[in-house]
């Protein structure tokens, strides 16, 4: 499936001026803290608006300005992990995970139904936070907050995977597993995602292409800086 | 104090005083034409406090100001006297009033009198709550005297004051009720059928007094004997009521 | 003395669910869809506050009573009477309960951070799902308080129900009316009882929401532990 | 008929103003400060909302007038005659719409992230500086639907009004008090209009609250942009 | 100044049973998620309270069981950088970053104020955030409320600082200007510091001592894991 996106978004003290597309993997997005990359997240999934551009995934046109197209977040089949985690505090860890899974056709079916749910609880196990599974986010510690905000964007196989720093609060042993298990599922459901992330390592491990952006524009790819 | 005590530069030259009436809420279109009119005779101010009889009673139990006490029943009066807080001597019924059946447009024709109240066509009647509206209480005698209170008992809408029944009549509503005369002619739409037998029911006075803890008896006292004239009379029967 | 107490709760119950239903969905509209004109709905909502009960009593006794066009079409075509029944007095405490509902409700809204929408979104969730599994309960606090409000208020209310409902024994008359008239014809031990019972309620009320208002709660407000 | 709405705008105000000071001292100390009997406080507080106005009143006419203990105290100590007075007019209006005020500032309170109150202790904050610079600001939204509701209630009271403050025109003639005897005595053209009067102010108090809330806002409820 | 911590803390999932001292410096904790780390500092800022044991700064004993002494958090002194930053919604950038300068004693000194404040300046130009001094926090990016955050925490120059994973969401160009502040801050100051990290590097630039904690305790140092 191919990503596209041309966007041009007027902020406060600069303005977004992005133009790409890659076709399958994963894309690193790098650049300096308020240079707009979680605002190109946002204006993927349709939170926000890009003043001019146009975004597709694969054949669907999600956003065009001069076609007047503005496809609502919730029809863009996507998983977003939010850098501030935006975890429902009055559900369980159990019920943020599942939250998404409830909405897909596949949740009818009952067999496709067992097979959704028990794939969350073999990503729970896999990422240490099954233990967590009936406690309320206010009542776990960063780290975890951040692996239940991963597990709940990835459980819904979605068509589009937006990743913001999701590994940025984890120690280094739980980094570990959980690259581990992140390598499988991108390996094996093959979603094409947008990484963010700040880390040298992490782009090495799973960046298929990479994009640097500074002030809003890309300058190039952080092998380079 | 009356510090808003300004007094009106034609008016008498002695000192304005301020006179506290309470006063049932029925009178108060009366007392304040007949106020104007007393402004023209004495600098005194009138402070109205217009409300319905049992309101006022409880407030002058509990020393609310008052000087003089216009009851729209004997009940409320007598309460007073028993506690003593009234110039027993000052009492008097300053006016009367009649009990009379309205009817809304609608029924106007089918109602003709105490014989409809048992008639199908009427559906319902409404009266002031028997315990706590005098109207009420001398609607309900009535009934007795026909003898037909416990028939109409599925009929009967209870109402918190007189002017209450008169919007449900007059909104069409209620099919008839019993209010005063005085009241009757406040209807719009609906019609007063006929009064209701002076003798069917105790006489309905207002009683009025001095109370005992006056401020001003004196100026209340002479706003009382105002209230007496030719003039007073005049106006008090064009609002319907009756002067004994 | 039973048959006040029964229809009193009968009445205020029915009254408080449609005016949360109400309340809701006119919080709502307003201030989450953005209809134009909210400072206009927003005084119509407040005025049977501001208005004397008893006035209000009165409109609604033009407007619904056999001359009223409401009136008379429920009157034709249903064979409804309002004035006089105890529907009459439901819709009297519904209308002034509404905008202690509304209130309240909107003000919970106002304090929800649209960022828990946003993530419902990007799972999938429509509208309406997304107001009921996450609008309305982290409204809980407010909506509880309306609740609460509502109720006391529906139950308490006198003026404009003995004006539309009338004071028939044993069919329309509340607890407040019987207190009212009990209160007017210096019944004291009649009205103590009554004032009593109401006591009762308010606590049970009260005691009742607050509970599960503890259930609902997702914020730890006891302090250091 | 200028008497009535400047004696009513005044007892409204000072009411609401004594109305919100009690309620957020008494919100803060049954939520934030746990004082034992919580339930029974509250109940309490919502009783002058669930009784007839006109009971309240007359509860408040024997406590304040000449003969109850209250009323006698500020006679023989400081000349202050309460009953047939506008300050008894502001007494009743206070009493009455303080359980709108307690249970929206409650609300509001309940909302409020205890986060940021630990915070503010970190940086060394009393607990007064917490209560005036963190948590009343964060409560904004449900202390003005506070202020909003028992203004309006203040504003529109009548049944306790009457009973302790009289209904004497000029004096303490309200605008409900005049309305509600002009109803009753059929001067329909002076009812409409203190009724077109009071609709007016409420209008302005609906606007002039929105205007405040927004800019006190600090949440994007706006949707995307 | 020394700093002593000997804390026992049940958690849900093991207890914590912590004994340490340091003198000056910095003190790195690291440790897996969900070891205690927060817990940790919440403990010793007095926002949460261990079941037993004691913590002292310097001859300040501020909790201790036994003796039943556990001051309020606003009286230690401490600079606290929270993990989820905890920066107060309703106030602007400048506003939440003077706003504990504003309770330090030397605020009211005119000459002292205003070396606070031109200090507070200066760390905001250094750390890239003064042209944000006017924006709300919610409209700023990860990075740059992890910045304010810092910059919140050092500017009050407490006597004892806590920073939980104070540079986790930057990237690389900004975390290398955030260092050398850091490091001159350390350097001019010399405020006892525990600063939890899962940076290997950030250890081997900062810490003067270091733990690891794993479930509750402490297992040695990290570069012996
Ligand atoms: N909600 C908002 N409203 C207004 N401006 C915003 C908002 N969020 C971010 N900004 C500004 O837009 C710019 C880009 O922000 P963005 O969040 O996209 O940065 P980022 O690249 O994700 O940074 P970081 O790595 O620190 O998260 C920044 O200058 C920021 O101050
Ligand atoms: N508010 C809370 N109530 C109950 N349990 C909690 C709370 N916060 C954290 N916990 C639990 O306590 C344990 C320690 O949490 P803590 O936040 O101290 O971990 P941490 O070492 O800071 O982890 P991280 O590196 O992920 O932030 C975890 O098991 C966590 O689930
Ligand atoms: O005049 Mo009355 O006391 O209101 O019936
Ligand atoms: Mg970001
Ligand atoms: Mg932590």
């Amino acid at each position: 499936m191919k990503i596209y996106f041309r966007i041009k978004k007027k902020l406060d003290h600069f303005t977004i001026d992005l133009e790409y597309s890659f076709e399958k993997g994963v894309l690193v997005v790098q650049g300096e803290s308020g240079s707009g990359k979680t605002t190109l997240l946002n204006c993927i999934s349709g939170l926000k608006n890009p003043d001019q551009g146009r975004i597709s995934l694969g054949d669907l046109v999600v956003f065009d300005d001069t076609l007047e197209i503005n496809i609502p977040t919730r029809l863009r089949n996507l998983g977003y992990l939010f850098q501030n985690f935006a975890l429902f505090p009055h559900m369980s860890v159990h019920q943020n995970i599942i939250y998404g899974i409830k909405n897909s056709p596949e949740y009818k079916n009952k067999k496709s139904r067992a097979e959704l749910l028990s794939y969350s609880e073999h990503i729970m196990k896999t990422l240490g936070i099954h233990h967590l599974k009936k406690k309320l986010p206010n009542n776990i510690s960063g780290g975890e907050k951040q692996r239940v905000a991963l597990t709940r964007a990835i459980v819904t196989k979605p068509k589009l995977l937006l990743l913001d720093e999701p590994f940025s609060a984890l120690d280094r042993e739980t980094k570990k597993i959980v690259y581990q298990e992140f390598a499988s599922f991108k390996e094996l459901f093959k979603i094409p995602t947008i990484l963010i992330t700040h880390d040298k390592k992490e782009n090495e491990m799973f960046g298929d292409e990479c994009i640097y952006i500074k002030d809003g524009v890309i300058i190039g790819c952080p092998t380079e800086i | 104090g009356n510090e808003n005590g300004t007094s009106d530069a034609e008016g008498p030259t002695d000192e304005a005083v301020e006179i506290n009436i309470s006063a049932a809420a029925s009178l108060t279109d009366a007392l304040t034409e007949i106020q104007a009119e007393y402004a023209k005779k004495s600098n005194a101010i009138l402070q109205f406090n217009f409300a319905a009889s049992g309101t006022l009673q409880k407030q002058i139990q509990e020393g609310a100001p008052c000087d003089l006490f216009i009851s729209a029943s004997k009940g409320h009066m007598d309460t007073l006297e028993g506690d003593g807080l009234v110039v027993t001597d000052s009492r008097k019924d300053l006016l009367g009033n009649t009990l009379t059946l309205i009817a809304t447009a609608e029924k106007a024709d089918l109602i003709t009198g105490p014989e409809s109240f048992t008639n199908d066509d009427v559906a319902s009647i409404a009266i002031g709550e028997p315990e706590s509206v005098p109207a009420g209480n001398y609607s309900k005698q009535t009934f007795e005297s026909l003898g037909i209170w416990d028939q109409i008992q599925e009929k009967l809408v209870f109402a918190k004051d007189v002017r209450q029944v008169l919007q449900y009549v007059d909104s069409g509503n209620a099919d008839c009720g019993l209010v005063y005369r005085s009241d009757a002619m406040l209807l719009e739409t609906g019609k007063i059928i006929v009064d209701m037998p002076a003798d069917s029911h105790d006489p309905i006075v207002y009683p009025a007094a001095i109370m005992k803890n006056a401020a001003q008896p004196e100026a209340a006292n002479a706003f009382y004997e105002f209230l007496q004239t030719d003039y007073a009379k005049k106006t008090f029967e064009k609002y319907g009521f009756q002067v004994l | 003395m039973l048959a006040p107490i029964i229809l009193s709760l009968k009445i205020a119950s029915i009254a408080t669910v449609f005016s949360l239903i109400l309340g809701v969905f006119f919080a709502y509209l307003i201030n989450k869809k953005n209809v134009p004109g909210k400072n206009i709905w927003e005084t119509i909502l407040i005025l049977p506050m501001i208005l004397p009960p008893s006035v209000t009593g009165y409109l609604l006794l033009i407007a619904l009573g056999k001359r009223g066009w409401i009136g008379r079409f429920l009157l034709e075509n249903f064979e409804l009477q309002i004035v006089f029944t105890w529907v009459g007095a439901v819709i009297a405490a519904c209308i002034v309960s509404l905008p202690l509902m509304y209130q309240n409700v909107k003000a919970a809204f106002l304090t929800i951070d649209p960022i828990y929408e946003q993530a419902a979104q990007t799972l999938g969730s429509s509208e309406g799902k997304i107001f009921r599994t996450v609008i309305i309960p982290l409204a809980w606090p407010g909506i509880i308080s309306g609740i609460a409000l509502s109720f006391a208020r529906a139950i308490g209310e006198f003026g404009a129900t003995l004006m539309i409902a009338g004071n028939i024994p044993g069919k329309t008359q509340t607890i407040p009316t019987a207190i009212y008239f009990a209160v007017e014809s210096g019944n004291t031990e009649l009205a103590n009882t009554l004032v009593l019972i109401m006591t009762i309620f308010s606590f049970v009320l009260i005691f009742g929401l607050n509970t599960w208002l503890k259930n609902k709660n997702y914020l730890d407000h006891k302090g250091r532990a």
